[in-house]
């Protein structure tokens, strides 16, 4: 396990870097630079702000300048926002997104664990067709459509939940549900079919021959060993979420680390598209090795080496 | 029984890599096969029985090229066949054909019968039109007890008995003269076994083939085969005509393994006295450093902890023990 | 009275491609301390048959008729939850595959104590442990303590299989019903079980239907054997007089199709013709009839009768003709 | 059973470094709910909410250049004048000026009783540091050309000379500055009014070069001389400013707080001001428009702008390849003239913008006090389609026929889209040409405009300043921002002579000459005049809305 | 039971005569009734309520995206200045559109440019990924373990961000979502086929074809393919949907094909702001996403049940 963990590690270093270089040559290949704006800036201008962040530098050097940076765990400084540096936006952002992401993961994965269950359970029954109905439903809608639809109902017609922003609790509910949705039907689907797979295994029906009781059998035999795939989507679920959504958090207009996705492209904010892309590749990595240990704790035939 | 050499297997070695580690390397052999020697005869049929995991079936597979042996030779009517290319093989896949075990698996489910039979006449071009091609397919369905408007169904549509037949038509397809049979009948319903013996039996006869038969059911070897290769942990420990070695044998694991066959008779079942191994089979990744039965044997030794036995002759019979019963 | 007794017993499945009569009107039983052999191939609804006694067919089958009759209770009137208070205790049942039979992420000491706090006379978890340990010893397991703490997946098949006859025995069962468990096995471990399984039966007086495909495994241990084909009994009898004169065609066939100690090539093994049926649209008549050497025209119209003499039962038109009771045929 | 136990500890392990999250999310709950009941007790806090629709990019006067940064800052400094709601420089921090030699001199009188918010003074020191800071090659502001006019700005920012001493910028003592320009600009006196050329407290820079980093998480650093000072700053969320205390013009500041927020989605904005979340928004999507016409929190403010199409006549060969149909003028005045305006503001845009036939937009004072620019200039065309197919046949393009494909270039937006596709379909209709769409991503787009990658293109322009000439000095062959390709040295001429004008009658005049050359040659198309949509609570009183873009709630109050 | 038999009925002596030979059902009759491979899944599937249910709208909505713009009286960038942001009515059944076109062809005709977008990423993805996870999981070995740890490292890449920023590169419009969504959405087909091959590779028939003398191409393109196809299927038709919303989600942020081009993902996110004033314009296409999600999703996970081979033999 050690060295699975110690190979892993040096695969994530491997990965990270070719995130970064990838990166870093695609965003450079961007047509336009941080400073184009309408109003052209004159070229005296554009010099001294260019020395200010290397720019003027040949590619090569910026990029190993960059890799020196990183390496000292230092994002750079970004140029749309010149007084704030990349590590600082995902200090602060990367929270709020996080804690965003928890109730969502927390949701989709509750509701999604029972409706897939409740589903496999009853397969073939009506119950079955209308449980995954509903969750294939959930993913059937893009969330720019379904923000603003729950917006629309509970803030302006129902009054019950701010619209959009970020505070309390209340500013929560509708985010963490747009962004719930999806994951929601993934995992009752999921579920649903290691669930069914479970259920067709001897050991099930040899517990329920040795006169377990049903929901004994049903948690720890069925959803419990059917929890492991969904577990261990979990992981990069947690990712993808955490990480923060830009559609979900521009319409709701919450600080999270998702707004950087796009508007950093945009913006031409290099250092801020690495650092954002190098963060989630290092969490997502870092979330599949967690879900792979997972995986060997749960399931106790897997070993690693 | 003519007395020409067809197969003759020297030492043969088919270990399988383990690896692990950071970075990763080898660290380890599954020694399945580990030097194992034998010869076949024309027309003859030659058993081979082992538990699960003794490895016979890689010594089947790596008799016909699947697996590419470790170490040793494989001549085949005089040609040593483990060097060779696949391209430089492909005459003798001709010659040598394999039966597998699991019916359900070894017919390509996407595929017609036709074209399962077909594609051996197809690799080989045995045929000159498409009216002979098809005329052999018919032919070969009828060798083998079906009927030609099988032709055009799949695989899923047939019994077990019958899929086994028509695995036993491919291999014919391309009239080999030596076939590996992998446990062709050991998935197979009892009543639907005697069906498949008798037209392996009826084929042998007919076109002089000479069967390698492997198996881990005792009395259809003993039945079938002519001599018999007992097999433990990749090592052959008892070699001896089929008659022979039910009667007598010389090898405590095989004396062991006969006396686990259950007999068909309540009586006779009853009055028997058994042998019942002990333990587990050691794992082929750490073989025993002595005799590779010395963990189980009732009789052991300190010199079988220690020593391997060789496969040594006893009377017209092989015999690998340091102490063959008497 | 009779520890067990299944009466008509029918069990359908309700596929897709249409209704699969896989037993269908069965009927024996089995006293206490007896040894009930089930014969047949893949296919003759000997499993379909354990498992409806257990209660545990699984969609979409469901026994649709017949009564079985344990203990004086008919199982098929009991609510899942009184149907629970017997399965494992009263009856218990050792499957074909040992390989998945355990819950591969619960160490064997979880489903040995998980089964142990029913039995009422275990209090402490002591208690529990102990005679666990002394179970495992009892079905040979070496080192049980150490044992206890280990997952199925250290354990080799026939270590696994006497895992699941040591959970089965645990509550001292009245019947334990054993579904072809030595199949997935070698020879000589299936030796070993068959040794353990007897010396089990013997000691603890229980009754016991074993399931097999093999007529030998059972011949040396079984007191009576029942002999089933594509979902009805065929022949029923003592042990001894269905090996030494088998009276239906399918079970003499069976016989002779197994190589016998002093044949050799010379002698052709029987063949039995044909494949089993298709269980959707079985043959009518005789079920056996379009393989059966000795078909009469009977055969293929009705369903045939039992004949036989006190403790041998036969369905066969054929016996049922030498044995005169119709006059002039 | 022990895995299962590790899995619950997984589980426990997970919920604490959420928790930590949850509670770090609980501490800022506190302080939404304590805003909340703030904006309950009207009678002890007045709190006004505006939709900034996006993120600040700096409050660093020297670095800023857009509108948000611009509407921020203008709460929490004032300059040496402040603009009025119509764009004319009023006397702030400084009382009183004297303009000298031609224009070329300023000297400005600063207030006695202006303090930082830290209660130091503000003296003329500050704005001399300022200035030249704003200056330094090192700063690489962005908008150090807005002190260009300075005399040796230019070579100072530069780094042709190196000595800031020789930046015409000086504190004559601490409370009159004296400014040196290298030629006139009647505008000056609007330019000390942006942030560029605010004060910075000196004493705090030379305490922390970085200022203003970090005023996010310690709002005091920020020490401003403004209304307002920084209360609190969450990006991408909301900026807080409060009531400043020291401010010598307290008294006319109603407001105790001002909350800004930053959603970008004008959707949302709409819904928000809805639910009751917020008083002021811009924005407001068109498709939304209608709802809220006529209603009385609807209004629509003035802006300086002009939607426009660019027309490349500087290329030989279309972006199609062939020979470019728009070299010829009368193509370029048929297309305008075929292009119906009212149906883009009336059915698209809906936001009361007018319909273009002039280049310089309405709402700049023309010599004559009392008239505009727009009036005096009159309409230089007017829509007739019988005479745009007559001059496209004359061009040789009869119905169309033998016309090239044209690619309209636009930057990505739904509003351009619509337009895009109304001006395709008319001019496929009315004059046969045949257009395609081609939309790039904003700073794509304004590369291959740069480049002239594009036969027409959608472009607008927001006036820097209230005067005509930061609309007319675009075209000048010079100009970065000409891209049509499109050079006529009458042209460079007049504009050059208006700048140095002293004499605002005349430079009026030249202008005026200079707009109908433009109109003559019609480089580009107007198309409309833009305005500024906002909903606005009826409680909010008093703001002033500047047509260059930003409000003014420096007297604003709330009445309920 | 066989108890009501009358011994009378029983005294026929024809009765008890023996079937001839040739009378007796064929002992080689074949047990299962003649069905191919997809005609077996057919029967399955054609159980599945969902999956039918998807299949009949898939059909639907293909025939609406393919003929519809050619028989609808509008052509989908017509524009009529009289007829703006009508609600849904007799002549415009879904309504028209801020420049007034008619959104009942404008639907079917986006929808035809989303299907196109979904089929095409997976046929990218079909052809990239079936080809490098077949050749990675035939070739084993060391081959195998280099073109896999590839497989890992791009899985780090964060694929949205990365395609935003490939078309931000390329520019919008339709081949480039091609191309960008192609480029990396094969990662997970190849480890679906790569793990179909190395199991099948170890089946008896592709060994019986090895012994055979089969060559590569034969055991590719004969045995390890064809059976390698189920999941693959499966695969993609749940990746077309996945497509299809990527679409939309880069429509949404302004990287989706080019107007007057329509796809159902940039007819919703246009209709987005009309939500309050004109709400059919953002109800029609995200329906019909929707509709076209669910049918593709019910039509996967139909395909998963009745390719299981669990549920087999």
């Amino acid at each position: 396990m050690g060295r699975f963990i110690v190979r892993r590690l040096a695969l994530m270093v491997i990965a990270l870097w070719v995130v970064v270089t990838v990166t870093f040559f695609l965003a450079h290949m961007i047509p336009g630079g941080p400073f184009d704006r309408e109003k052209p800036v004159p070229e005296a201008i554009k010099k001294n702000l260019e020395e200010k962040y290397h720019l003027n530098e040949p590619m090569w050097k910026q990029y190993l300048l960059y890799l020196n940076d990183i390496i000292h765990g230092d994002l750079g400084p970004s140029f749309k926002y010149p007084d704030r540096t990349v590590n600082d936006i995902i200090k602060e952002s990367f929270p709020v997104s996080a804690q965003l992401g928890f109730w969502a993961v927390l949701m989709a994965t509750f509701v999604g664990i029972s409706l897939g269950s409740v589903s496999a359970l009853h397969q073939g029954e009506l119950i079955d067709s209308f449980s995954m109905f509903f969750a294939i439903l959930f993913i059937s809608l893009p969330s720019f459509v379904i923000a603003p639809i729950f917006q629309y109902i509970f803030g302006v017609k129902l009054h019950w939940l701010p619209v959009a922003n970020w505070g309390s609790w209340k500013h929560m509910i509708l985010p963490a549900l747009s962004l719930a949705l999806g994951p929601t039907a993934v995992i009752a689907r999921l579920t649903r079919a290691s669930m069914l797979e479970v259920l067709s295994n001897d050991y099930v029906k040899a517990a329920r021959a040795r006169g377990l009781s049903g929901l004994r059998v049903l948690i720890v035999y069925a959803l419990k060993n059917a929890l492991i795939p969904v577990v261990t989507y979990l992981f990069p679920l947690i990712a993808a979420i955490f990480t923060g959504s830009f559609v979900v958090e521009k319409i709701f207009n919450i600080p999270g680390l998702g707004r950087y996705y796009v508007t950093s492209i945009y913006n031409r904010d290099y250092t801020v598209i690495l650092g954002v892309t190098v963060f989630y590749a290092a969490f997502l990595i870092l979330m599949n090795l967690l879900a792979d240990i997972t995986y060997a704790l749960l399931d106790p035939r897997i070993r690693y080496e | 029984m003519s007395k020409n050499l067809i197969l003759k297997v020297e030492n043969l070695k088919t270990w399988f890599p383990v690896t692990g580690g950071f970075p990763k390397r080898v660290i380890g052999y599954v020694k399945a096969v580990d030097g194992v020697s034998f010869e076949v005869y024309e027309g003859e049929t030659l058993g081979i029985v082992g538990e699960s995991g003794c490895g016979k079936t890689t010594l089947g597979r790596t008799i016909v090229r699947l697996y590419k042996p470790t170490d040793g030779k494989i001549w085949f009517k005089g040609e040593e066949l483990t060097h060779l290319s696949d391209k430089e093989l492909l005459p003798y896949r001709r010659k040598i054909q394999m039966v597998f075990q699991d019916p359900y698996a070894s017919l390509n489910p996407r595929m017609t019968v036709a074209e399962i039979i077909g594609e051996a006449l197809d690799i080989h071009k045995l045929y000159k039109t498409r009216e002979e091609r098809q005329e052999r397919i018919y032919q070969l369905l009828e060798t083998v007890g079906l009927v030609r408007e099988h032709a055009n169904r799949f695989p899923h549509e047939f019994s077990g008995g019958q899929r086994q037949r028509i695995g036993i038509a491919r291999a014919l397809a391309v009239q080999p003269e030596l076939i590996v049979l992998d446990e062709p009948i050991s998935a197979l319903d009892v009543s639907i076994q005697a069906q498949v013996v008798n037209v392996l039996i009826d084929l042998q006869e007919k076109y002089d083939l000479t069967y390698l038969f492997i198996a881990h059911d005792l009395s259809m070897v003993r039945y079938i085969s002519d001599r018999v290769i007992v097999m433990y942990l990749g090592n052959v420990v008892e070699e001896a005509p089929s008659s022979e070695l039910f009667k007598k044998p010389l090898h405590p694991y095989t004396e062991a393994l006969l006396s686990a066959v259950p007999i068909p008779d309540p009586k006779l079942a009853r009055q028997r006295k058994r042998i019942i191994l002990q333990g587990e089979v050691p794992s082929p990744l750490n073989p025993p450093p002595g005799c590779p039965f010395s963990t189980r044997c009732p009789y052991a030794k300190d010199i079988c902890f220690k020593e391997k036995p060789p496969l040594k002759d006893v009377g017209g019979r092989k015999v690998a023990c340091h102490f063959p019963l008497e | 009275m009779a520890l067990l007794e299944v009466r008509n017993l029918q069990t359908y499945f309700f596929t897709y491609a249409g209704v699969v009569k896989a037993v269908d009107g069965v009927s024996f039983s089995v006293d206490r301390g007896e040894v009930l052999g089930i014969v047949g191939e893949s296919g003759s609804g000997k499993s379909v048959t354990a498992m409806s006694i257990m209660r545990l067919v699984q969609q979409p089958g469901k026994t649709v008729g017949g009564e079985i009759i344990f203990d004086g209770i008919n199982l098929l009137n009991l609510s899942d939850r009184e149907m629970n208070a017997y399965r494992g205790k009263r009856i218990a049942m050792v499957f074909q595959d040992p390989m998945t039979s355990l819950n591969p992420t619960l160490t064997v000491g979880y489903h040995m104590m998980e089964l142990l706090s029913r039995d009422p006379n275990l209090k402490t978890k002591k208690d529990k442990i102990d005679r666990a340990i002394e179970l495992l010893k009892a079905v040979g397991i070496s080192e049980p303590e150490k044992r206890l703490s280990q997952y199925p997946y250290q354990f080799s098949g026939g270590m696994r299989q006497r895992v699941m006859i040591a959970l089965a025995i645990a509550l001292n069962p009245d019947l334990l019903i054993m579904d072809e468990p030595t199949t997935a096995l070698d020879v000589t471990v299936q030796a070993q079980i068959m040794e353990l399984v007897k010396e089990i039966q013997e000691k603890y007086h229980m009754a016991v239907i074993f399931i097999t495909h093999d007529l030998g495994v059972i011949a040396g241990f079984a007191d009576r054997v029942m002999v089933m084909y594509a979902g009805k009994k065929v022949e029923e009898g003592d042990v001894y007089s269905i090996f030494e004169n088998p009276l239906h065609p399918y079970t003499q066939a069976l016989l002779s199709a197994v190589p016998k100690l002093d044949m050799d090539r010379s002698q052709r093994l029987y063949a039995i013709p044909g494949s089993p049926p298709n269980m959707i649209a079985p043959p009518p008549g005789c079920r056996f009839h379009p393989r059966c050497p000795y078909a009469m025209r009977i055969c293929a119209k009705k369903i045939p009768i039992a004949a036989g003499t006190d403790n041998r039962e036969v369905y066969c038109w054929k016996v049922f003709k030498e044995m005169g009771v119709v006059e002039g045929v | 059973m022990k895995k299962f136990r590790v899995f619950l500890t997984l589980l426990l392990v997970f919920g604490l470094i959420f928790g930590m999250f949850v509670g770090c999310g609980e501490q800022k709950q506190e302080q939404g709910q304590g805003q909340e009941q703030g904006q309950g007790q009207e009678q002890t806090e007045m709190v006004l909410r505006y939709n900034l629709g996006t993120e600040p990019e700096t409050l660093d006067p020297a670095k800023a250049t857009g509108v948000p940064e611009m509407t921020v800052m203008l709460h929490t400094f004032d300059g040496l004048t402040r603009l009025d709601k119509d764009g004319k420089p009023q006397p702030a921090v400084a009382e009183s000026w004297e303009v000298k030699n031609d224009g070329k001199l300023y000297i400005f009188h600063l207030r006695k009783d202006v303090k930082w918010s830290d209660g130091q003074p503000v003296t003329a020191h500050d704005f001399e540091f300022a200035w030249k800071r704003a200056l330094s090659p090192e700063i690489a502001s962005e908008y150090a050309y807005q002190l260009y006019y300075i005399k040796n700005g230019e070579k100072y920012n530069t780094g042709e000379i190196t000595d800031p001493n020789e930046v015409g910028v000086k504190a004559i003592d601490d409370y009159t500055l004296q400014v040196e320009l290298e030629q006139p600009a009647p505008y000056f006196l609007s330019l000390v009014a942006f942030p560029t050329l605010y004060p910075l407290p000196e004493h705090v820079l030379k305490a922390n070069p970085d200022w203003p980093k970090g005023i996010d998480k310690d709002p005091n650093l920020y020490v401003t001389n403004g209304p307002f000072v920084l209360a609190e700053w969450s990006h991408h969320d909301k900026l807080v400013l409060k009531k400043n205390p020291n401010y010598f013009d307290k008294d006319k500041v109603k407001l105790d707080k001002l909350v800004f927020y930053m959603v970008e989605d004008a959707n949302t904005a709409v819904q928000m001001f809805e639910n009751e979340e917020v008083d002021m928004i811009d924005n407001i999507p068109t498709a939304q428009i209608d709802q809220w016409k006529g209603k009385p929190e609807f209004h629509i403010d003035p802006i300086l702008g002009t939607y426009y199409i660019l027309v490349n006549v500087g290329s030989d060969k279309t972006m199609g390849g062939e020979k470019n149909p728009l070299q010829d003028v009368r193509v370029r005045k048929a297309i305008a003239m075929a292009i119906n305006r009212s149906v883009i503001t009336d059915k698209i845009l809906k936001a009361g913008q007018q319909p273009a036939y002039a280049f310089v937009p309405p709402g700049i004072p023309d010599a004559e006090p009392g008239k505009d620019f727009r009036q005096v200039g009159g309409n230089y065309f007017s829509e007739d389609l019988q005479k745009a197919k007559e001059l496209l046949a004359e061009a040789g393009y009869p119905d169309g026929k033998g016309f090239p494909k044209l690619i309209y270039l636009y930057n990505t937006s739904e509003g351009h889209k619509k337009i895009g596709e109304a001006i395709q379909s008319m001019l496929k209709e009315n004059l046969g040409i045949e257009m395609e769409l081609q939309n790039q991503e904003w700073k794509v787009y304004l590369q291959s405009r740069n480049e002239g990658q594009f036969d027409l293109a959608r472009a607008g322009w927001l006036g820097d300043y209230v005067d005509p000439m930061t609309f007319l000095d675009m075209f000048v062959s010079t100009s970065g921002n000409n891209d049509t390709g499109w050079a006529n040295p009458q042209y460079d001429d007049l504009i050059e002579k208006a700048k140095y004008e002293t004499d605002n009658a005349k430079r009026v005049q030249y202008m005026h000459e200079a707009e109908d050359i433009l109109m003559q040659d019609m480089p580009i198309i107007p198309l409309y005049f833009y305005t500024n949509p906002r909903l606005v609570k009826t409680y909010v009183k008093n703001y002033a809305a500047i047509s260059l873009g930003w409000v003014d709630f420096k007297e604003a109050y709330i009445q309920k | 039971m066989s108890m009501d038999i009358k011994i009378e009925e029983l005294k026929d002596k024809s009765l008890w005569e023996p079937i001839p030979e040739e009378e007796k059902m064929g002992a080689e009759e074949l047990t299962a009734p003649q069905v191919t491979f997809w005609g077996d899944v057919w029967r399955r599937f054609r159980k599945n309520r969902l999956a039918v249910l998807g299949l009949v709208l898939l059909v639907i909505i293909l025939l609406f995206a393919l003929v519809g713009p050619l028989v609808s009286p509008y052509p989908y960038d017509k524009q009529d200045y009289d007829a703006i942001l009508q609600a849904p009515n007799l002549a415009h059944p879904f309504g028209t559109d801020y420049v007034g076109r008619d959104l009942f062809t404008r639907v079917m005709y986006g929808a035809r440019i989303s299907l196109a977008v979904g089929f095409l990423a997976a046929m990218v993805q079909l052809v990239i990924g079936v080809l490098y996870g077949g050749i990675s999981g035939f070739m084993g070995g060391k081959v195998d373990e280099i073109m896999m740890r590839i497989v890992d490292i791009m899985y780090a890449i964060p694929i949205l961000l990365i395609v935003i920023l490939l078309m931000v590169v390329l520019g919008p419009g339709l081949v480039n979502i091609f191309l960008a969504l192609g480029f990396f959405y094969w990662l997970g087909m190849a480890r679906i086929v790569r793990s179909q091959i190395l199991t099948l590779k170890e089946e008896e028939f592709v060994l019986a074809a090895r012994v055979l003398g089969a060559s590569t191409k034969r055991l590719l393109l004969r045995h390890l393919i064809p059976n390698a196809m189920g999941p693959v299927i499966v695969t993609v038709t749940l990746n077309i949907p996945n497509a299809i919303f990527t679409e939309a989600f880069l429509s949404y942020i302004g990287l989706g094909v080019s107007a007057p081009m329509a796809s159902l993902g940039s007819l919703a996110s246009d209709g987005v702001e009309y939500i309050r004033t004109a709400p059919w314009l953002m109800l029609f296409p995200a329906l019909a996403i929707a509709l076209i999600a669910l049918a593709f999703n019910f039509v996967g996970d139909g395909l998963r049940d009745s390719l299981d081979p669990r549920l087999r033999r």
